[in-house]
């Protein structure tokens, strides 16, 4: 072993161009986005080459999953990213549901709805703090943060929990909205309205903010598809693509939103996709409690210790906040899945994506980078 | 000044009432449990009001968050962390996993007693732990420095051959330097 | 970007209005906000209402609920007496143990604060560890969202009207379907076992039913008895009362699954062909049984299956005893019944029909033939009413009656029936008796909610229309000219609180009389047995008490070399206890007679 | 509209791969190809280029123990006709061999290591650090199904004393009550 | 005799007065910030409980000599500055040992504690430190400018190259040097901005980039000493520039309000930007702050 790893750094050191210095991104710094450590050869202030290295976060779900059965793997979903998790529940929930043609009713989905996009404004929220904390600007992330507790607030008057909701489940949702809770989010929709005029002045209209952005980070507009490149990343690169719109979902194709879209590829450009998307959310989420019917909200499912699926695989979709986040469960008839597997949006945005748009930029700006895709490191290594 | 044991306390108690009410905490976000400390120290719960705050490097840095299970390959950078902090130091344990494997607790990748491998001051329970939690760690955390008897380190120090032979257990590719300080 | 940019240097600024602002920032630990009216904070556990079914140990995904034995909790029927205790160095608060909980009684709580320096210390036993946890319930899960299928598949049957018309079977039987949704309604807690006097192990057939594999739960079903259609049919299923589901649903229809499960087996040789049982070689031994009930057939079987030659004498023509001729067809199908006898008879046991003990043949007789007797006698005999013209024509006891009409013959009861009595005897005589076409009329002592009846029995007596006169004492039966009974009279009655805390007594109002009319009066008070074929050299060994056996815990005699059991001992007087009795009885002979 | 189209593509792969059998029986907007391990490259190429597959969804590994297989999927997306194909071949479990594929997605490069480490398929002209996720990992391929974590998990890791007393309910109960399970019936017991 | 006790009695008030000062300007920085942040913030004394943290842990290890050295240097040219610079006008608590000449001493006297530092960093072997000293030494070359050409300005427009000197043409005048020398005063104002590296401006320790840079291999004793030197350093430059644009201070209370104003300009518009990258930074201060440093020589050349 020592000496395997012995050779492994012989092997790099002869890589290394001799004027380069080789700087390490983490996994212990303050600027990386969780725990991952990208290294980095620079000359001068220039980044010449990058390399991820993850693995700091592997828990190996999708192992841990094969010895649950299809509801107590459910618990784990929130864990894969835990910024945003309801993405994930709604994925494995889907998924489920689309290998087991289990009905959900329509108020279900209509709450799901209401759930992911407060998951998405509070995502938002955090992504506020981390971009314009890698740049400096620690007021907005302070601003930011601390709002974002008034949708955590939603989330545990609604699931019980804050951070893990573990609310959507395969056949709907665990409980019905409490009493008085559409009130209560309109007043926070109203709130948020009025405070994104001041994060606006703060961040947007800055000029150092602007200048520290625009041309930084760019994802060429040609390639960016064919480099896996996903949601608000991709939007940002002038592409429409959603796929609350392409591969509708739940009940989007019903309400009426607009999908942003900004031309440069830049951080600039990406920043100002997710300020306009969080416009968006609010409006959708207007609609959603003016449009939401009575009924069931959740469609039972039969005793969970003798719960099978029919054989065969299933895969759900859903955007996120990082872009594309999808779950693809296997089962072969038992009671336990056969496997699953998450796909994330960081699995490409944090690896392949990083290792090619970090090079040529300013070391400085690696960590607004990595903010600005998103990299959510829970997620590529699940 | 006579150094006898009555200056010797006071003086301890007044440094010990400095380290309760100035605690750095290292930004390094372990698992899961990161998620939670954004909000603690931001405007709505407000660690620093507590005296604690951020710091970047561990040279700085007082108190080591182990927000969350630990995978083998972060223990590594963790004890390096740690064993790179400044004595007085301390560790928190944060959330379930950190006590007994927590959702884990089958894991290969993961460990799940994290007092084998380094001294641990607090627990917070939960998953996550919320942030009025985490602060009521800190305020415990608090309450063993002003007692005195937050003394990991020396802990540590004492026995640190049964530390590395756990933490040697698990990791097999063991290169780092002396622990001297 | 412009030369200068004014706006994008002094729009900014304007941030700095928000030092005026009171900020929001919570003060904990001076101020704090209160967690959710739905946080799922610590768990608190009702340590009385919990049943110890460990289901929320099951559904725990991070194994961190232990089922721990607690001082002062003991166990007892339908309560393992084992608590959950919680890891929480495992939890993940993801409140599955509560939505899985059947009683409801774990819940989570507003409490979210633990912190410890020792971590050794994050065992927590809800409901001890927090007595007052109930006032800070918040995630609690109820009949509307618990995970726990409360509903249980219906039952398809005749209906009453179709029912009264003939003697076919009224219950129809699960289809496959059925039987598998109401089969992965268990939570295989196995609670059940323990109140089944005969232990079936239930939640392993129950699940291998819901998991397709019919076979195997047959196997399972026939391990520790012999007659599980029977039992499938008409047995009284205490199991049912315990059901963990049963605390707030409908307990599992664990008679229909044995049902369902047998009768995939459709004939003898096929359950011959699934249980593929072990038969021993013969070891020479011989055993002798008086009466081919449940428990004489029981102690066949699994003697025969020990390699035993095994006899049974049976006094009437037909195998089967008191489910033979007690029960009637509409419940208990006669194919049904021979399909079990001929299977039993195919391992080896030999039955000599219309063979009476004390008159074909003596008890001295067998007694020394055989290496070990048993007997499963019964009670042959039924209690008369013992009223005032208990004598006259059209009065008889509704044992007798059944025993009449299953042998296949005619009873004439005219067209008004009253049957006195509550229980299952009752039950089946008034619906014989509106399938003779008659008006039939139940006159009980108590109310309806105290008939030892099952209440499906009730209901579907209810059904096909008989009329239940609940708190009925009947004191007279009023006699016409040919001695032929003409009406019933009977006092009504009030129910009276036991002062010792038992149920409530009737006690009958003075002149309160009420006349009704009938062509039969049948009185369904209870069996006796009729022990008249022991010799008298024996009844000072064999004693009898109560007018039952007695029997030590291997239902062994004053007599070792004799067994007894069935409804002769036992005094919950059903078929299941009979089989037990019967299991338990060729276990001992087995040891008694493996270690000669 | 969507039947036909799916119909259409189908015709379109059938007529370029002899050997892809299709399964077009899903309600929404999917299709399934199944193909020869060496026709996945070509196959991939053709979806990307000529058809307008060119969003890679996902790939994955799923291991059938019991068929001695290993099978990859491949999951392409096309944003115009909105439809997702799953592309899925078999390997064979003792000697997982696949072809690089990273010059048609360069994100596949980062699957492929996934599979290597975590399945213990060999890709060959894969250029990527040895390592992945995993440091120093000495035990079989982590994601194949016999390898079993919670019994490596134990032998590795400590877990906290002090749980020792639990009891087993069902155990419990037949104890009391004198009841003996008999062995094959154990397996469904919970 | 007596008069050298006194003032090296008075130096020693001098440096505790700076500390405190510099010590509660920070601590009020924190509040400042917290409260525009919409938080409470840390009571006004918590910098001086951090710094007494930090002097009481037990071990500090450092990587040699010069990052043994590397604070102690910053403390001297803290020391030395905050001497050079006259604290009060007529006040002998606070004596200065300014001489002809001396601004021109102090502009390589402000160099001096960062190159100290600079060494320690260097032998750290931390590439984030290393970094973050490069970066540093851009930046001063970058403030340095219109800074130097604010205080050429002055000394051309006022003929003299001593503190003192400037102090008394501006109580001669009776204006203050801001009003007659407005350019120099904003090309001054400006360089202060990269002087006390705050937003936008703090590149050299940015902890998302570089991990606090230079410091990041420092704990314990050595960052207190750093800490408190920082602290001495700041009131010693706000005295500066009270000194030489406010007129100077009769007594401590104006002397605060005037530095404490001075130190706003920074802070506030710390907090509300960004961090620019390194030649970001030297181009900003190349450009307007530089222009308006030769406006003032213009001015200083034509008046």
């Amino acid at each position: 072993m020592e000496k395997k790893f012995l050779i492994l750094q012989k092997n790099t050191q002869d890589k290394m161009r001799e004027k380069a210095t080789t700087l390490y991104i983490g996994p212990q710094h303050p600027g990386i986005t969780g725990n991952m450590m990208v290294k980095v050869q620079v000359e001068g202030d220039t980044i010449v080459r990058a390399r991820t290295e993850v693995g700091y976060l592997h828990r190996a779900f999708e192992k841990l999953q094969e010895r649950r059965n299809w509801l107590q793997s459910f618990t784990l979903l929130c864990r894969f990213c835990v910024p945003e998790p309801d993405p994930v529940e709604e994925s494995y929930a889907r998924a489920v549901e689309l290998l087991e043609g289990r009905e959900v009713p329509e108020r279900a989905k209509y709450i799901r709805v209401l759930m992911l996009e407060l998951a998405r404004m509070g995502s938002y929220m955090l992504w506020y703090g981390g971009q314009s904390g890698s740049l400096g600007l620690y007021t907005i992330g302070q601003w930011t943060v601390g709002d974002r507790n008034y949708i955590l607030d939603l989330f545990e008057e609604l699931t019980g929990g804050r951070v893990y909701h573990m609310y959507i489940w395969p056949g709907g949702v665990r409980r019905d909205l409490p009493e008085g809770f559409a009130d209560k989010v309109l007043r926070t929709m109203d709130y948020f309205e009025k405070r994104l005029k001041d994060y606006d002045d703060l961040m947007f209209e800055n000029t150092i903010f602007q200048k520290r952005t625009q041309g930084v980070g760019v994802i060429p507009k040609e390639k960016a598809v064919e480099w896996g490149v996903v949601g608000p990343v991709l939007r940002g690169c002038g592409i429409k693509s959603d796929i609350r719109i392409d591969d509708p979902y739940e009940v989007y194709d019903k309400l009426d939103f607009i999908v942003p879209t900004h031309e440069g590829g830049d951080i600039w450009s990406r920043a100002l996709v997710r300020r306009q998307e969080i416009r968006q959310s609010i409006r959708i989420i207007r609609q959603v409690i003016e449009n939401m019917p009575s009924g069931e909200y959740y469609n039972r499912i039969p005793n969970p210790f003798k719960w099978t699926l029919p054989k065969g695989d299933a895969y759900a979709r859903t955007e996120a906040t990082r872009g594309e986040v999808a779950m693809y469960i296997v089962s072969d008839g038992s009671i336990h899945p056969r496997r699953t597997h998450f796909r994330g949006a960081a699995y490409v945005h944090g690896i392949t994506l990083l290792e090619k748009i970090l090079i040529g930029e300013n070391v400085a700006d690696i960590s607004a980078i990595m903010n600005s895709l998103g990299v959510c490191p829970p997620e590529i290594e699940r | 000044m006579v150094n006898d044991k009555n200056s010797q306390k006071i003086v301890d108690f007044i440094q010990n009432w400095a380290r309760k009410h100035s605690i750095w905490v290292l930004a390094y976000g372990t698992g899961c449990g990161a998620i939670e400390i954004p909000p603690t120290m931001t405007s709505r719960y407000d660690a620093e009001r507590l005296g604690v705050r951020g710091a970047a490097t561990p040279r700085q840095a007082d108190v080591l968050l182990i927000t969350g299970y630990l995978t083998v390959k972060t223990l590594k950078r963790v004890i390096r962390v740690y064993e790179q902090m400044q004595d007085p130091k301390y560790v928190i344990g944060f959330g379930s996993c950190t006590i007994n494997g927590g959702m884990y607790y089958d894991s290969y990748n993961t460990i799940k007693v994290l007092d084998k491998y380094l001294p641990v001051d607090v627990y917070i329970n939960g998953c996550m732990p919320r942030p009025e939690a985490v602060l009521s760690g800190f305020a415990r955390l608090q309450k063993r420095i002003a007692e005195g008897r937050a003394n990991g380190a020396q802990q540590y120090k004492d026995n640190l051959e049964w530390y590395r032979a756990n933490q040697k257990k698990i990791i097999p590719n063991w290169i780092m330097p002396e622990y001297n300080w | 970007m412009s030369f200068f940019d004014l706006n994008g240097t002094l729009k900014p600024l304007t941030a700095l209005k928000q030092f005026g602002k009171k900020p929001h920032t919570i003060s904990y630990p001076k101020e704090s906000k209160e967690a959710a009216p739905r946080y799922r904070g610590l768990h608190f556990n009702d340590l009385d209402e919990c049943i110890g079914c460990g289901n929320c140990s099951m559904i725990c995904q991070n194994a961190a609920i232990d089922m721990i034995h607690i001082d002062g909790i003991e166990g007892k029927k339908g309560d393992s007496g084992l608590r959950p205790r919680i890891d929480n160095g495992r939890c993940c608060w993801c409140a599955l143990c509560v939505e899985v909980c059947p009683t409801g009684s774990l819940s989570l709580t507003k409490d979210y604060l633990y912190v410890s320096e020792d971590p050794d210390s994050f065992l927590w036993t809800p409901g001890k560890d927090n007595p007052n946890g109930k006032e800070q319930i918040s995630f609690f899960s109820t009949e509307e969202t618990s995970l726990n299928v409360f509903n249980r598949v219906p039952m398809p049957e005749l209906e009453g009207k179709e029912r009264v018309k003939s003697f076919a079977e009224v219950v129809l039987g699960y289809s496959e379907a059925e039987a598998r949704a109401e089969a992965s309604r268990c939570i295989s807690c196995g609670l059940c076992t323990e109140v089944c006097p005969e232990h079936m192990h239930i939640p392993e057939y129950i699940n291998a039913i819901a998991t397709g594999n019919d076979a195997d739960a047959v196997r399972i079903i026939y391990d520790n008895n012999p007659l599980p259609e029977m039992c499938g049919k008409v047995c009284t299923r205490r199991c049912e009362d315990v059901c963990a589901i049963a605390s707030r649903g409908e307990a599992l229809a664990i008679r229909w699954l044995k049902r369902y499960a047998t009768e995939t087996a459709a004939t003898a040789e096929i359950t011959r062909e699934i249980v593929n049982p072990e038969i021993r070689e013969a070891n020479g031994k011989t055993v002798g049984i008086i009466g081919a009930g449940p428990s004489g057939l029981t102690a066949a079987y699994y003697l025969a299956l020990r390699g035993y030659d095994v006899t049974i004498y049976e006094a009437n023509a037909k195998a089967g005893g008191a489910t033979m001729y007690g029960i009637p067809k509409y419940r208990f199908p006669i194919d049904s019944l021979d399909k079990q006898i001929d299977y039993i008879k195919s391992i080896g046991v030999k039955i000599l029909f219309n063979t009476k003990v004390g008159k074909d043949i003596s008890f001295k007789e067998i007694y020394d033939k055989f290496d070990a007797v048993f007997m499963g006698v019964g009670f042959p005999d039924a209690w008369p009413l013992g009223v005032d013209g208990d004598d006259a024509k059209g009065s008889m006891q509704a044992f007798r009656f059944l025993y009449m009409i299953n042998s296949g013959e005619k009873v004439d009861v005219g067209d008004k029936v009253v049957v006195v009595g509550g229980g299952n005897v009752a039950i089946d005589a008034a619906r014989v008796s509106r399938r003779l076409g008659a008006d039939v009329t139940i006159l009980y002592r108590r109310r309806v909610k105290d008939m030892p009846a099952d209440w499906e029995e009730i209901e579907g007596a209810e059904d096909e229309g008989v009329h239940i006169v609940p708190q009925g004492i009947p004191i007279k039966i009023h006699k016409d000219e040919k001695g032929h009974v003409k009406a019933v009279e009977y006092l009504k009655a009030k129910m009276v609180p036991d002062e010792r805390g038992g149920r409530p007594k009737p006690v009958a109002i003075e002149g309160s009389n009420t006349v009704i009319e009938a062509t039969s009066v049948m009185a369904a008070i209870g069996q006796m047995g009729d022990y008249s074929f022991l010799p008298e050299e024996f009844t000072d060994k064999i004693k009898i008490e109560r007018g039952r056996f007695v029997v030590n815990e291997k239902q062994q005699t004053g007599d070792p070399k004799v067994f007894a059991g069935g409804d002769a001992v036992n005094r919950t007087a059903d078929a299941i206890s009979a089989i037990a009795d019967g299991f338990r009885a060729c276990k001992a002979i087995d040891e008694m007679l493996g270690k000669k | 509209m969507m039947k036909e189209l799916k119909e259409k593509i189908v015709q379109r792969i059938k007529a370029n791969f002899a050997d892809a059998a299709e399964k077009n029986d899903f309600n929404y907007n999917r299709l399934d190809f199944t193909v020869k391990k060496e026709t996945i490259p070509s196959i991939l190429f053709y979806l990307k280029d000529e058809m307008g597959f060119i969003h890679l969804s996902d790939a994955n590994c799923v291991d059938w123990l019991e068929e001695g297989e290993l099978e990859l999927v491949f999951i392409v997306w096309s944003p115009k006709d909105k439809i997702k194909i799953f592309v899925r071949t078999r390997l064979d479990r003792d000697n997982p061999v696949m072809d690089n594929l990273d010059m048609i997605w360069p994100q596949l490069n980062t699957y492929e290591r996934e599979f290597r480490e975590m399945f213990g398929v060999q890709v060959t002209g894969l250029e990527a650090p040895d390592e992945f996720i995993l440091e120093d990992w000495q035990g079989p391929p982590p994601f194949r199904r016999d390898f079993d974590t919670a019994a490596y998990a134990e032998k590795t890791f400590w877990e906290r004393p002090g749980r020792e007393d639990a009891q087993d309910v069902r155990e419990t109960i037949a104890n009391r009550d004198g009841e003996e399970i008999p062995d094959f019936a154990k397996k469904y017991s919970r | 005799m007596e008069k050298v006790l006194l003032d090296i009695l008075g130096a020693i008030v001098t440096f505790l007065v700076a500390f405190v000062v510099g010590m509660t300007y920070g601590g009020l920085n924190r509040k400042i910030t917290a409260r525009v942040q919409n938080r409470k913030g840390p009571p006004w004394y918590q910098n001086f409980i951090d710094a007494y943290k930090l002097s009481s842990k037990k071990s500090a290890i450092h990587h040699g000599v010069m990052h043994h050295l590397g604070p102690a240097f910053l403390m001297v040219t803290s020391v030395m500055t905050l001497l050079i610079v006259p604290v009060l006008s007529h006040n002998n608590w606070f004596p200065n040992l300014n001489f002809q000449g001396d601004l021109i001493f102090l502009l390589y006297i402000m160099t001096f504690g960062p190159l100290g530092m600079a060494l320690g960093a260097g032998q750290t072997g931390n590439p984030n430190s290393a970094i973050g000293v490069t970066r540093g030494l851009s930046m001063m070359v970058g403030f340095e400018i219109p800074w130097v050409l604010a205080l050429v300005a002055l000394m051309i427009q006022y003929h003299t190259t001593s503190i003192t000197g400037l102090m008394a043409v501006q109580a001669h005048s009776g204006t203050w040097l801001m009003f007659s020398s407005p350019f120099a005063f904003i090309a001054a104002v400006m360089a202060l901005f990269g002087m006390f590296r705050y937003s936008p401006f703090d590149i050299v320790g940015a902890p998302t980039e570089l991990a606090s840079g230079p410091i990041a291999e420092t704990g314990g004793k050595y960052l207190f000493v750093m800490m408190s030197s920082g602290s001495v350093f700041t009131f010693a430059k706000l005295t500066l520039y009270v000194d030489l644009f406010l007129g100077g201070a009769d007594n401590l209370f104006i002397l605060i309000i005037k530095t404490f104003a001075l130190y706003l300009i920074p802070l506030l518009y710390s907090l509300v930007s960004p961090r620019y990258r390194t030649e970001q930074a030297i181009r900003w201060f190349w450009g307007w702050p530089s222009f308006f440093g030769l406006l003032a020589i213009l001015q200083a050349i034509i008046f």
